[in-house]
């Protein structure tokens, strides 16, 4: 139906969200910005764990959310597989199991103009990691 | 709602508009953005393939028939829109390709020749980009100081703020908006105008929002400068129009150097065509310029009287039905406001709403509207925006009611 | 002569243009002013048609179909311009008006801040006004020198002039058409662009007249900016193309403020936008950018290898025809030369030469085609210009010829 | 026919000028030009006499020779009456006997790009008139 899209996941995941703040310490801070709609989000890399601060709209709010939520844990390396997914999933509208709930997002695919909300987070994320990496920290899995 | 006792046989006029018969995602188009362009009557789509297909070539440097045809449609163009304006004369309309460009040639001829450095210019807190940022640029190139009228909390102009900015006797020019694209604010130009001469300062007005909804008459309003995009008025995209006073024009220095614009050329000296030439180099938009043509004839055709109260109407209608809506707050509640409505909701992102309300078929805008310091003054970041034309139907805004309630419901 | 062995199916193509199948003052029409502004196909009307009717909106800030649809048609017409000419990526081109505006955008932006006073800028005897006029109100504004550097009797660039004008290291910019509006000649334009870079200078080509004719590849020219109108290349009036190199447009500060241009507006200072959309402020000429796809489809569809092989068949079959008519002289000779014939007739002013084909249905252009300084070079002050387009036909080259004799019996 | 309006007496008129030529002692010169074409035409007042130069088409050469003829000798309120009459006569194609060879001139209307060609003359000798009138002279009839 028209407005998959908005389904429980995502509203659940943007109206409680478990990561969102900034964390006290942290290793790196990335963030991203869509001038086209003012959105704004900062993702705190702190090796394992990650936290954001998403300002904007639900869409960007469940994603920052479920990509905190999926990427916790997991090595730069991984995280960087899992976000080339993310893409192609949204980029597409084709689930894939190894993507979890991070697949409540595939019908963004319909939506061109709301796919850098989804995506943003996501270089949030890359540009973190690029900072902690030059900063020397330990980061790299 | 009833259709009844409406100004315009709107029916008959949507029939014109070939674009709002289609269909958005399996529903009927309920298109609520035409703030942001409006759509085109197959007048002005008419008139356009008349030209190409039938008396088109270059204007001016022709001595043959296709290329007078085409002057005399293009320059008969500028007659009408200095009827539309009530302009002096015709010589004060210059075309160019949009409201945007249309300020940032007043700010880089008349805005480096007759301002000096330490001259002010003011703009208010709800201005478009277009008529800030070039203002801001002008600050950083040369020298002048750009000072910002206060809005109050209805959306109107700080007539407080208005006489502080003017009392040093600094500000050279006042550049407003004569409508709010936000806040659907009017101002009161005639008031304004006045004010400004008596301080010694021009007026610059920018009409992309108004000309689409009222009669405008520059005399009357004793304006300076008039700005205008073509394609929010029915018309084509890449063309716009400057109206300035002949005596402001003549005394511009040319903006672009090139073909048309000259009077003469030699290596070391080249001399200006008289106004409106000099501001109109190289070929001109000319299919664009006689569809704008034809879309004025459209318009007055309808009536501003007409087109007027049926934006009252529609801007009536849709205060009162969306009010209704549980968590929605509308923006601006200026007591002369017209036909464009921002709204905030409870709950769900501008962006959220646009999407959702997308997927029923209705297209309204959603974001800062190129006025990110007027977002600032109101306190949210985006807004979603719902704009009338005069092919828009109160049943329309009663399909956004509805829309807005379901949106409303998946947020809950 | 007979059509035989055209390298195009002309008499396919003419059916593509519906403006070819007018009469004129009762006679068939005989356009041979394609190089002022070429005609329109239907492929170009209809896709203008088509999203004024089915998918129009304003672009870049919807969220709803109708702008997402134009958004995409608009941004298309980008990879299309980039593929026409071989740039780097698509964020290198950036829309204008036309090639006039693209110019005057270098020498605001680029002009203003790259180039210091005292720097030099070099243009050649054979530029149309576009290519002069911005680069002496950038010399009067900004202290920067103009040097012109000479040309042949055969209306080529004259490489020692050349070289002298580059001798002091002082050019910094080499600005030059890449084929004459007037003589036809085609410029080494490889050849110039190592040598600019070789001296320390960026070049500038004006692709006016060339992009009509050839393939253009501005990596293999290795040229820095390179600048079109769309009108001459079968597209709509009001669009225009500026390429330029990435690193240089990144470096460039903007040439208009409003939307679109900004990352963000604050009252104290604004941000930029990245390239292209820097310089793209306003509503762009949405309509036209996708009719100038329409039309880029169109010629790359017929394949320029094809389109220069028939320009290289008129272009002789002129100069032949034309050649044989007493009186007559035809201006400049280059070696590498296309389809544009200027002429001259002993006793008959270029005006009554126009006036006179005209009434025999035969368009051509007469007076200084926007490059007064290159008609005192060649003595003369306006010349007829026939100019062909890939709808022409040999035919008309002869029907022309029969209309100058005409012409010469009445002022013999 | 077509060709109409290069009959004879423009032919002639442009071919063989008998008031061309700037002559030695004048009154007042005006001067007009079209920056479209770059055509120039010069007008020498010498209360009585009239001469032109005229740099540019046939249409030109002939308008200011046929002017010349027409103006020679009269007075400037005869010249005024004379030129709004030329003026309507290119405008509207229609003769008026008082009007003489001047009305040669008539089908220029079909030509509007053209009519400055033949107004161009008139506008010079307007200006012509005015300078020796500002500067005192006794021209004023
Ligand atoms: C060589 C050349 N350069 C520049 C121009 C200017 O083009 P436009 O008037 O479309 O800006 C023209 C056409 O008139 C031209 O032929
Ligand atoms: C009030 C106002 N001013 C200026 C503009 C800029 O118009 P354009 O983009 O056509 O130049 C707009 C429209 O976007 C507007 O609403």
């Amino acid at each position: 139906m028209s407005e998959a899209l908005y389904q429980s996941i995502v509203l659940e995941s943007s109206r409680n969200p478990r990561h969102a703040g900034r964390p006290d310490v942290f290793k790196a801070e990335g963030q991203s910005e869509n001038r086209m709609c003012g959105d704004k989000v900062s993702v705190f890399f702190n090796g394992a764990e990650l936290r954001h601060e998403a300002q904007g709209c639900t869409i960007l709010a469940a994603s920052a959310e479920l990509m905190c939520e999926a990427a916790t844990g997991k090595t730069t390396g991984e995280i960087a597989i899992l976000s080339d997914k993310f893409e192609h999933l949204v980029k597409t509208g084709q689930e894939t199991p190894e993507l979890g709930e991070l697949n409540a997002l595939a019908s963004i695919a319909q939506y061109p103009s709301r796919l850098r909300c989804a995506t943003l987070p996501w270089s949030a994320l890359r540009d973190a990691i690029a900072r902690a990496g030059s900063t020397g920290g330990p980061a790299n899995g | 709602m009833s259709t009844t006792l409406l100004p315009l046989d709107v029916h008959a006029i949507r029939r014109d508009f070939p674009i709002l018969s289609q269909k958005v995602h399996g529903k009927p188009f309920v298109f609520l953005d035409s703030g942001a362009s409006a759509q085109k009557p197959k007048q002005v789509i008419e008139a356009m393939r008349f030209v190409m297909e039938e008396q088109y070539a270059n204007v001016h440097r022709g001595l043959h028939y296709m290329s007078e045809k085409a002057s005399d449609a293009y320059e008969n163009v500028r007659d009408k829109v200095a009827e539309l304006l009530n302009a002096g004369s015709r010589e004060e309309i210059v075309f160019t390709r949009n409201a945007t460009e249309s300020i940032n040639l007043v700010a880089y001829t008349w805005g480096r020749t007759a301002l000096k450095p330490g001259d002010a210019v003011a703009v208010s807190e709800m201005e478009h980009h277009a008529n800030l940022v070039p203002w801001q640029m002008l600050r950083d190139a040369h020298g002048t100081e750009l000072r910002i009228i206060k809005i109050t909390d209805s959306g109107e102009l700080d007539w407080d703020s208005l006489e502080q900015v003017f009392a040093d006797g600094k500000v050279k020019l006042l550049a407003l908006t004569h409508m709010s694209n936000v806040l659907g604010t009017y101002t009161p130009v005639e008031r304004l105008a006045k004010f400004a001469h008596e301080h010694g300062a021009k007026i610059l007005l920018d009409g992309s929002q108004a000309i689409v909804h009222r009669a405008v008459d520059v005399q009357a309003i004793d304006a300076d400068f008039y700005v205008f995009s073509g394609h929010k008025l029915y018309g084509p995209t890449g063309i716009g129009v400057l109206y300035a006073k002949a005596e402001i024009l003549d005394s511009m220095p040319p903006f672009m150097g090139g073909g048309d614009m000259i009077a003469s050329v030699s290596y070391q000296k080249s001399t200006w065509a008289k106004p409106p030439h000099r501001f109109e180099a190289g070929t001109p938009a000319i299919i664009e310029t006689i569809g704008l043509g034809a879309a004025i004839d459209y318009v007055r055709a309808i009536g501003f009287e007409n087109i007027a109260a049926h934006e009252q109407h529609l801007t009536e209608h849709a205060l009162s039905t969306l009010s209704g809506i549980e968590g929605l707050r509308i923006l601006g509640a200026a007591q002369d406001r017209g036909g464009v409505i921002s709204f905030v909701m409870k709950d769900a992102h501008a962006h959220d709403i646009a999407t959702l309300l997308d997927r029923q078929g209705i297209a309204v805008r959603a974001g800062h509207h190129c006025a990110e310091p007027l977002m600032g003054r109101l306190g949210v970041t985006s807004t979603a925006r719902a704009t009338f034309g005069l092919y828009t139907l109160p049943e329309e805004i009663d399909a956004l009611a509805t829309g807005l309630e379901r949106v409303r419901k998946i947020f809950a």
